[in-house]
């Protein structure tokens, strides 16, 4: 028998439809992946399913059906009481889906109060068990904290076990672990899938993230624009794509590049020793020690090398692609930039560095400036050095958009461009001068699947184009597969391993490189 | 969006009525609005006057429009002050950070903590008691308000990857403000310009009835409604006429703002 | 401490025991609180009308400011004017029970006179025209005063309310150390309880030594009639009609004229006129480049209607006069009270001859003073009638006070507060301006007139040299003295006896509770 | 915690003295002498002369500041010029009728508006939120002292329900003494409850779309214990910021309210002084508010934790 039953469910948002025509059904103890790209209405699915849709959607028609029950049927009472112990619901954001006004305690013990009669003791020892069984560390008195004392991957835990503890026959889980970094991510999984084993839970996965069907999901439904594309178990979905559309989002999972010879040359920059640091938090009394977020790297990256440099969450990775821009001041070490050293130079010299080197950023929302037209964003560069004329200025700009696949779209501004647009025009913004050296910060992590493939595409083609040196800071070791030549591994602000990417990938020598590989999910079948 | 629009209507008409009444004061009144006439003391409504007289016989409706052409003009030049002084300790502080920003903002913080009366009442006094004494003073003390809302939106802007990219093409920090920073304040400095200008309307006439704003013969609405208090009882519309357009004027002022606010920031549209 | 506490306990008992006594509160309003209770020392026009109350000098003013007999049985001076004998009444006694001797009356003097005490009248007991030399005690009854040379001043200023007339209060009034602590004085009241910012209560002194006869001025029968006196602060003037129709005061010392037509036509209300003794002018500064012609002062002058400009500032209730001494006192003739007609076409050939050519005159105002206001509106109005422009400067009271004081003005639309003695109603704004730039008319010969009315002993004689200055003052015109402001004293029906005077603030002796 | 508070405090001693500096010199930059508003037309100059040294003004500047401080460290405000009455009681006696004005305002202003503007908030959009938000608006452009005006003309004039002057303190007569602050309180209020609607709705509306309000739903948590128990502590947040701004502002306000009640309380004195150039009682009036500024502010953020235990007061 089924837990979830939805047919014919069509969503929609004032006139228009989000969601059309959606069946499917959850079987007991199953875990079926709703998958799709941004837009495609598979969480305003989830959220219909729990009858939390927020303002502005409605449910226009369908039916779901919750242990064989019409949800629609139900009062608003009866449908309260059977959110919790019947069907449970993990958020996305771990920042934002615990209450941070109340301790931990209190949020987990609210569900077990509503739908359990247990005192207030069994109720407090039912969370400790339950904290401890997510891996908390000294749960009682944690039961005390404040959820901002957490980090995400910590609360996403104590989220999923204020869920699991009212045994919910249903666990419907929104995007879980897509805020969350690699390593935490497949911790936080496996938690979750082993938690709903023991109590029997059914999952409704909804997901955007391919490896994550292929390792967890039963059976998977993949959605497109608001309706069903093609559905099937799991495993031969992925493998076999009947759809065109399936087909499109395995073809945009990243596959090895080959490896390139390159020729050998003195460094185009290198960073010796290079340490960063952070003010502490002083008051009007007291200093506090400064936090070091990189300690005492070397770094060299040579001429038209593509160097990836890979590491969990606070690794330092970021801070350390912006220091070799001199974005962030050095602590200690220099900074050679063709064997001169930048440390510290000002004025002209400075200038001719960053005339030199460019920077792509993770966020293509807030990295162009929302108040430019396109054509102007990407003209700005060419400002300097001075003495390019303007219409000169616009007509390059304009070259380049072409050549970044965005021709005649000049004069729109960023808000009426898609994201993988936007990134586009901050490609082209850094390449439009032509620079020797490009910092990728996550460049395409924030892209649905498809579009980052193009992205990749874009950046290796220009790449192999113009011959700059790169330095690709990810947390996304499929990225590193397509691209790099190189790859640096960090951790805690220090490299921890380094060499040529089939090496590293293939025979890592460090535990954390290890550790990361596994959590990066990859088609074990395709790969 | 609904109400959006019914702001932007209701706003619109108060404020442009009471802008059209300042502007016909500028060319008509029915009589002069500082001509007294002792025999026609604290007359009620007639068809000669239609506000009636107060108490030098001067013409209601006249003073009325005439008060409109002043406040709307402290408050337009006053918001304009408070915006100069604000907007450029707000770039300062929010831009450079470190030391000055900690003096400017132990100023600031001195300035709020300083009730507005006595900051007018000593810049009135000092540079003696005039319509440009006034807009000084208030604009002086409104533009601590600016500069935190500034210093806020700089804060959040200059931490805004296209701020460092703007750094990393090799741009002077100058330019960066102006061309990368500055536009930003624009929207959160229309919303408080456009509170800010029924404030100034507000504290004028506060000022005004407290014996330190606008000096009389001029009419404000203020001192029109301080002088009209020994006759609450005898002429009550004396009190009531110029505190209903100050309300007015106030509405207006807020729901352009609500406007304003729901426009430029889509967040709260939604 | 234990016992007063006691005592009060019985005193609210009794009053509670007794309703008929509870009722012998007279409520009096007060427009702002009392600065001390010292008296003549730190002071205002409140200060003085509390202290009034309390203490009593030597000598008092009557109602027409003539000095009559006090605490002394009489005056008697010296042929050459320059001894003074006061010898003191019998059975006058202290609210503390002690009988007044001739020493207390020097031991008050000697504070008066030091410096440091910052008593109001030193300057003027120690001036080229009054010099107060020595202050002797024959006996225990008798009380002798010498001067320098003799003046006209010298009883009026013992006898002046801003003075504190010199009262006369027990040493027992000071601290151990000198400074005040709280007024015994011999009045017909003693202070009770002051709470400041809120009202100022005086109870009856029933050892109280009244003099025979009608009540006058300050002087005459004072006999306390009433057990207990509350001035209640009631700053704003609306607020104080509606307190008094509320019957939350009883007496109204100070209504606005434009509240009569009201408070007249309100059965139960009556309302007690005097004329004051202020003066309401309006200044120009002989030094400034326009006003320095005479031609162009006159011009202004005959472009006022002052007797319409009067009606309407004061409501009917004043009469306009053009001399500064006012209309109630003893050296006021009828000459003084000739007001010259407005002449317009006059008025705009004098300002023409005297090169006005549509410059704007600044006329200085406040609004702390209504009337102040209502002048300087009403004078720009008139003035523009004769083709002369001019503007307001509306100013704080401190600033124009400030200005008046240095002599920074143009005009100014200001207000002299009442002066008892005539010499002193010329000498207000009569003097050098090198040495007091305060001084509206600096004219040596008017000087050395003005100093010859303060040694003038005989009546008559004075008031001749009164009337020839008041027509070089019409000649000049360095200030338009416009009218004297009048009291409008309001009290239902059950008060009885009240009477407004001359000077604004209220009398309660003689005043009685009728239900 | 009270070595936090503490910390606070002398980190406002900088601010504090600014504001103490500042407003010394600021006053006597203004012309006008206590000396002769105290003496009036009649004053002559030798008379002045002595008064002013025995207010201590015939010092310089500097001196007279430098004695000021001194003073005021051994906890000494000085006395009125005019009253001769010490300005430390004098403050405190008058505060205490400002303060009664103010905390009652505002606790019903919160009362009041804090649950309108959540509830106008859960229901976003229906015709209560309208009517909530209409009113709100109306209220906050609606001049507070041409509405006590108002109100005293209607409830004290026409109808005489109050009276229209004076003050009794409550220790005399709490029933009367209500009678008198009645209509104040109204006024400020009413004046109040306009901002905090319009904030309490807002920051509500932001917290309703948060996820953990979901998720509390998600667990079957009923509506009115989200709405108390989920959303209000974090929609409080807030507007506590704001209520410790009203607070500082009403202090600066309250002048044009106890000018139209006859109040004696702290602004009229300050007006009152800047008026009679009382130096003394301005320049402590004004460090007293400075003062109680900064420990508003300071209340309000040692009692955010307790809303948003996020911002810890370390």
């Amino acid at each position: 028998m089924s837990v979830l039953e939805v047919a014919a469910l069509r969503i929609a948002a004032g006139m228009r439809e989000v969601v059309r025509d959606l069946s499917f059904t959850v079987a007991e103890g199953e875990t079926l992946a709703l998958v799709g790209e941004s837009g495609s209405g598979k969480s305003a699915t989830a959220r219909a399913v729990i009858g939390l849709l927020p303002p502005g959607l409605r449910q226009s028609g369908g039916r779901i059906a919750f242990a064989g029950q019409g949800l629609s049927a139900l009062s608003p009472a009866r449908l309260r009481a059977l959110r919790g112990p019947g069907m449970g619901m993990v958020f996305q954001e771990p920042m934002t889906s615990l209450n941070p006004a109340q301790r931990i305690g209190a949020q987990m013990e609210e569900g077990l109060a509503l739908h359990r009669t247990l005192d207030a003791r069994s109720r407090r020892q039912a969370c400790i068990a339950m904290l401890e069984r997510v891996g908390i560390t000294d749960p009682e008195r944690r039961l005390q904290a404040f959820p901002h004392e957490f980090s995400g991957g910590m609360r996403q835990r104590i989220m999923l076990a204020s869920v699991m503890l009212l045994r919910p026959r249903l666990l419907i889980a929104d995007e879980p672990t897509t805020a969350l970094d690699t390593l935490t991510q497949a911790e936080v999984l496996s938690l979750m899938k082993e938690l709903a084993r023991e109590q029997g839970s059914a999952i409704l996965l909804i997901t955007h993230d391919l490896g994550l069907v292929a390792r967890h999901a039963d059976r998977a439904l993949v959605m497109q624009a608001g309706q069903a594309v093609e559905e099937g178990a799991a495993a031969p979905l992925l493998a076999a794509p009947r759809q065109p559309y399936t087909q499109a989002l395995v073809a945009a999972l990243p596959r090895r590049g080959p490896s390139r010879a390159l020729p050998q040359a003195a460094p185009l920059i290198e960073a010796r020793d290079l340490s960063v640091a952070y003010p502490g938090r002083g008051g009007w009394f007291r200093r506090a020690a400064p936090m070091q977020a990189v300690q005492g790297v070397s770094l060299s990256i040579h001429p038209g090398e593509v160097v990836a440099l890979v590491g969990g969450s606070g690794s330092g990775k970021t801070t350390l692609g912006r220091a070799m821009l001199r974005l962030l001041p050095a602590s200690g070490g220099s900074l050679l930039f063709r064997g001169q050293d930048v440390t510290a130079s000002t004025g002209p010299a400075l200038l001719d560095f960053r005339l030199a080197c460019q920077i792509v950023f993770q966020d293509p929302y807030s990295s162009l400036d929302p108040r430019m037209r396109v054509r102007d964003i990407v003209a700005e560069p060419l400002r300097l050095p001075a003495g390019m004329p303007i219409p000169e200025r616009q007509r390059r700009a304009e070259a380049m958009l072409a050549e970044v696949g965005l021709g005649g779209l000049g004069d729109r501004y960023p808000h009426a461009l898609s994201g993988g647009q936007r990134q586009r025009v901050a490609i082209a913004r850094a390449l439009v001068r032509n620079p020797a050296f490009v910092v990728a910060d996550e460049a395409v992590s924030a892209l649905d699947a498809t579009v980052r493939k193009q992205v990749i595409a874009l950046l290796r083609d220009q790449q192999r184009k113009r011959g700059f040196a790169c330095l690709f800071v990810t947390h996304d070791l499929g990225v590193v597969e397509e691209i790099a030549d190189r790859v640096v591994v960090m951790q805690s602000g220090r490299i921890v391993e380094e060499g040529p990417r089939d090496q590293v990938l293939d025979a890592p020598a460090h535990d954390y490189t290890r550790a990361l590989l596994d959590a990066s999910l990859r088609l074990p079948a395709t790969a | 969006m609904m109400r959006l629009r019914l702001n932007l209507v209701i706003g619109g008409t108060l404020m442009g009525a009471v802008l059209a009444l300042a502007v016909l004061a500028l060319a008509w009144t029915p009589y002069d609005p500082t001509r007294t006439n002792l025999r026609r003391r604290l007359r009620p409504p007639s068809a000669d006057y239609w506000l009636g007289t107060d108490e030098f016989g001067r013409d209601v409706a006249s003073r009325l429009m005439a008060g409109a052409v002043t406040s709307l003009g402290v408050a337009a030049a006053t918001v304009l002050v408070a915006l100069a002084i604000g907007i450029a300790i707000g770039l300062a502080s929010g831009f450079l950070r470190g030391w000055v920003d900690r003096v400017l903002g132990a100023v600031n913080d001195t300035l709020l903590a300083f009730p507005g009366i006595l900051l007018a009442l000593g810049l009135l006094a000092v540079i003696g008691p005039s319509r440009s004494g006034i807009v000084l003073a208030l604009g002086l003390a409104y533009a601590p308000t600016v500069a935190r809302v500034v210093r806020g939106s700089v804060l959040s802007i200059r931490e805004r990857e296209f701020v460092e990219a703007s750094r990393a093409l090799g741009n002077s920090e100058a330019y960066t403000l102006l061309r990368h920073v500055l536009p930003h304040t624009a929207a959160p400095v229309t919303v408080l310009a456009t509170s800010l200008f029924g404030w100034v309307i507000l504290s004028e006439s506060a000022l005004s009835f407290l014996g330190l704003g606008v000096p009389p013969p001029a009419a404000t609405w203020g001192n029109m409604l301080a002088s009209a208090r020994p006759f609450m009882q005898e002429a009550p519309l004396l009190s009531i006429a110029p505190g209903a357009l100050i309300a007015i004027c106030l509405l207006g002022a807020n729901l352009l703002g609500d406007a304003l606010r729901d426009l430029l920031d889509p967040r709260d549209g939604a | 401490m234990k016992f007063r506490t006691a005592l009060a306990a019985l005193a609210t008992a009794c009053a509670l025991a007794a309703p008929a006594a509870a009722q012998d509160l007279l409520r009096i309003r007060m427009n702002a609180d009392i600065r001390s209770t010292d008296p003549g020392v730190n002071r205002d026009a409140n200060t003085d009308g509390i202290a009034w109350h309390i203490v009593e000098g030597l000598v008092a003013l009557r109602d027409d400011a003539t000095v009559a007999q006090m605490l002394a049985e009489r005056v008697d001076v010296s042929p050459d004017g320059l001894t003074y004998t006061f010898p003191l009444r019998a059975g006058v006694r202290f609210h503390n029970g002690q009988a007044l001797t001739s020493a207390d009356v020097a031991f008050a003097m000697q504070r008066y006179m030091r410096r440091e005490t910052n008593w109001r009248c030193r300057a003027d007991l120690d001036s080229a025209a009054t010099r107060l030399t020595a202050v002797e005690t024959p006996d225990d009854r008798t009380v002798v005063m010498r001067l320098e040379k003799p003046s006209a001043l010298f009883l009026t200023i013992l006898a002046r309310p801003d003075c504190g007339q010199a009262g006369i209060w027990h040493r027992d009034s000071l601290n151990a150390d000198g400074s005040w602590r709280a007024p015994i004085g011999t009045g017909p009241f003693r202070l009770g309880e002051w709470r400041r910012g809120q009202f100022v209560e005086l109870t009856r002194f029933a050892d109280y030594a009244a003099l025979p006869g009608e009540p006058t001025g300050l002087a005459g029968n004072k006999t306390p009639l009433v057990e207990r006196v509350r001035f209640t602060i009631i700053p704003d003037e609306a607020a104080s009609r509606a307190a008094l129709i509320a019957g939350n005061i009883d007496i109204l010392p100070d209504a606005r004229s434009r509240d009569l037509p009201d408070l007249r036509a309100r059965p139960g209300f009556s309302v007690h006129s005097a004329p004051s003794m202020d003066l309401q002018t309006v200044l120009m500064q002989t030094r400034d480049p326009l006003l320095q012609d005479v031609r162009m002062r006159r011009a202004i002058a005959l472009a006022l209607d002052v007797p319409e400009l009067v009606r309407a500032v004061s409501e009917g209730g004043s009469r306009p006069s053009r001399s500064p001494i006012p209309p109630g006192s003893a050296f006021n003739t009828p000459a003084m009270l000739e007001v010259p007609p407005r002449d317009l076409a006059q008025a705009r050939r004098l300002a023409q001859e005297a090169g006005y050519r549509g410059q704007k005159l600044r006329i200085i105002t406040t609004r702390r003073y209504e009337a102040f206001y209502e002048i300087a509106v009403v004078v720009q109005d008139m003035l523009k009638e004769a083709g002369i422009e001019s503007e307001l400067e509306v100013l704080e009271w401190a600033t124009q006070l400030d200005r008046y004081s240095r002599g920074d003005y143009q005009m100014m639309a200001f207000g002299f507060s009442a002066r008892l003695d005539p010499s002193l109603s010329f000498e207000m704004f009569t003097g050098p301006k090198a040495t007091q730039p305060r001084k509206a008319w600096d004219n040596p010969a008017v000087q050395a007139m003005l100093d010859q009315t303060m040694a003038e002993g005989d009546p008559a004689r004075r008031r001749s040299l009164f009337e020839a200055m008041q027509a070089r003052l019409m000649e000049e015109v360095p200030i338009i003295a416009l009218y004297s402001s009048t009291t409008h004293g309001v009290t239902p029906r059950h008060v009885q006896g009240y009477r407004s005077w001359a000077v604004d603030a209220p009398r309660a002796w003689g005043v009685r509770i009728v239900r | 915690m009270a070595l936090y508070v503490l910390k606070r405090l002398l980190a406002a001693i900088p601010t504090l003295l600014l504001v103490a500096a500042s407003v010394f010199f600021l006053m006597r930059l203004i012309p006008g002498d206590p000396a002769l508003l105290v003496l009036g037309d009649a004053a002559t100059p030798e008379a002045i002369a002595d008064l002013r040294a025995s207010m201590g003004l015939d010092r310089t500047l500097p001196v007279q500041f430098a004695l000021w401080l001194s003073q005021l460290l051994g906890g000494d405000l000085g006395f009125s010029i005019t009253s001769g009455e010490a300005v430390g009681p004098l403050i405190l006696d008058r505060f205490g009728v400002t303060a009664a004005i103010v905390l009652a305002a505002v606790a019903i202003a919160v009362l009041l508006a804090v649950p309108a503007g959540m509830l106008a908030a859960w229901k976003q959009g229906s015709w209560g939120d309208i009517a909530a938000v209409s009113l709100a608006t109306l209220l906050l452009s609606i001049p507070s002292f041409w509405l006590g005006l108002i109100l005293l003309l209607v409830f004290g004039l026409k109808l005489g329900w109050v009276p229209v002057v004076g003050y009794v303190t409550f220790a005399e007569n709490p029933w009367a003494a209500l009678h008198y602050i009645l209509l104040p309180i109204a006024t400020l209020a009413l004046v109040e409850i306009g901002v905090l609607i319009r904030m309490a709705r807002a920051s509500t509306i932001e917290v309703l779309r948060l996820d953990y309000i979901a998720h509390a739903r998600a667990k079957g948590v009923p509506e009115s214990r989200v709405l108390l128990r989920h959303a209000f502590p974090n929609a409080f947040a807030p507007t506590l910021t704001l209520v410790g701004l009203v607070l500082g502002n009403l202090l600066g306000g309250i002048a044009v309210i106890e000018t139209v009640f006859t109040l004696p309380g702290l602004g009229r004195l300050l007006v009152d002084a800047i008026f009679a150039r009382d130096y003394p009682v301005i320049q402590g009036v004004m460090l007293f508010i400075a003062l109680v500024y900064v420990s508003v502010n300071l209340a309000v953020d040692l009692l955010y934790p307790v809303f948003d235990p996020r911002v810890a007061a370390e």
